[in-house]
């Protein structure tokens, strides 16, 4: 399941939507709005995220299918979240769910690095002063990247 | 002929617009596109400078300049992303 | 946070309360019961938990504290549960919470490694008959854990 | 003085029991508590043969048989652990 949203959502009621008696082992990653940004002093009061829904749908499915191939899953479920955010609010959600823990916990670390690097979305900070300022993508997770190129066919 | 042009993140600050409806009267590359685009708004060649745009034609990456765009395409101007 | 509890519990409630604005990132593990076994063509009707409740909670205190000190995490709640449970139901959460998510998603794995081999929980299977049969220990579980032994001290 | 025992997974199911209150005139070893179990029920031969099975005192596995155990004591028999 994938999909994009305005509104937040459930941990629980989504955990429930991929849940299924065939898995014991899920790994989530969740990514939140947090209020201190490391690479400045500056202190936000939101996020505004673009998308552009047509390629990030398809960007998402093809990951999605790599996810569940390449690790066996049973389930994997994709929620990114448009739109402006207020701090703590969730961005991202990446459920996994597969017999056994290790390839679940993979799995939902490709998809999150994936989506990072892959992925029409754009992060802008709203800044106190009312101006927005573009998130710019870390080289950090260009390099973390790499290590799944051997994973992955 | 009609292209749209789509553009995101700080080209679409930079343009002051999301989209772009180009008529045409036949097919032209991507290149040539690319051209006419420059020759008409200068704003367009630090569009085209910055080699870390993607630019994607009906969902999929342009490789190769001499792509051919036909009526209803969709061009899209894509920054590094910044999700998640 | 540590909870060794009978009942259950709700997703969203438990990432509230190890939730905060100075994080971006949450891995969470989460084990539940399912109905086939890996290890033979037996179905179950569910699990039962025995606990040695003190020295589990003192073997949890010290596995938190290390994947705390370790990943530089602002909050790891762990809960497990005991007693009887259904096919379907949850056994242990663990939630990691950072400012980035390389290091929340490495300490949630250690976290649920370590649980795995080292704290004092025992399982036994529900069998449709009525039977209780042990789980054995997994050969690969103790193995998985040497990979930590360079990284923690 | 007095001692607990504790008992854990299959240990409990075959000794159907899941403690003991041990009583004694004096502290002694845990590897003489273990030949005087061994003396009155066979049964303890199988665990103290098993070398999967480790042994808290107060919590802290027991590294040497000659450590001594006091009044109050508690000792848990632990077969390996499955939980999570």
């Amino acid at each position: 399941m994938i999909k994009i949203i305005n509104e937040s959502f459930d941990l629980e009621t989504e955990f429930n939507s991929a849940s299924s008696y065939i898995n014991g082992a899920y790994s989530f990653f969740l990514g939140t709005v947090r209020s201190d940004l490391s690479s400045s002093n500056k202190k936000i009061k939101g996020i505004y995220l673009e998308c552009y829904e047509e390629l990030a749908l398809a960007q998402l499915k093809k990951i999605r299918s790599k996810a569940l191939n390449n690790w066996k899953l049973n389930e994997c479920l994709i929620i990114h979240r448009v739109g402006k955010l207020n701090i703590g609010e969730k961005i991202v959600l990446v459920i996994t769910a597969s017999s056994h823990r290790a390839n679940a916990i993979e799995a939902c670390e490709f998809v999150i690095d994936s989506l990072k690097i892959d992925v029409a979305f754009w992060k802008f900070h709203l800044l106190n002063n009312d101006q927005k300022e573009m998130v710019l993508q870390k080289y950090l997770d260009n390099e973390k990247m790499l290590k799944w190129k051997d994973i992955i066919s | 002929m009609n292209i749209t042009l789509k553009y995101f993140s700080w080209i679409r600050v930079k343009l002051k617009k999301s989209h772009d409806l180009i008529e045409l009267n036949q097919s032209i590359s991507f290149k040539e596109l690319k051209n006419n685009l420059i020759s008409k708004d200068p704003l367009y060649n630090e569009i085209f400078e910055d080699k870390s745009v993607k630019y994607f034609l009906n969902l999929k990456e342009i490789d190769n300049e001499n792509q051919i765009l036909n009526n209803g395409d969709i061009l899209a101007f894509l920054p590094p992303v910044t999700g998640g």
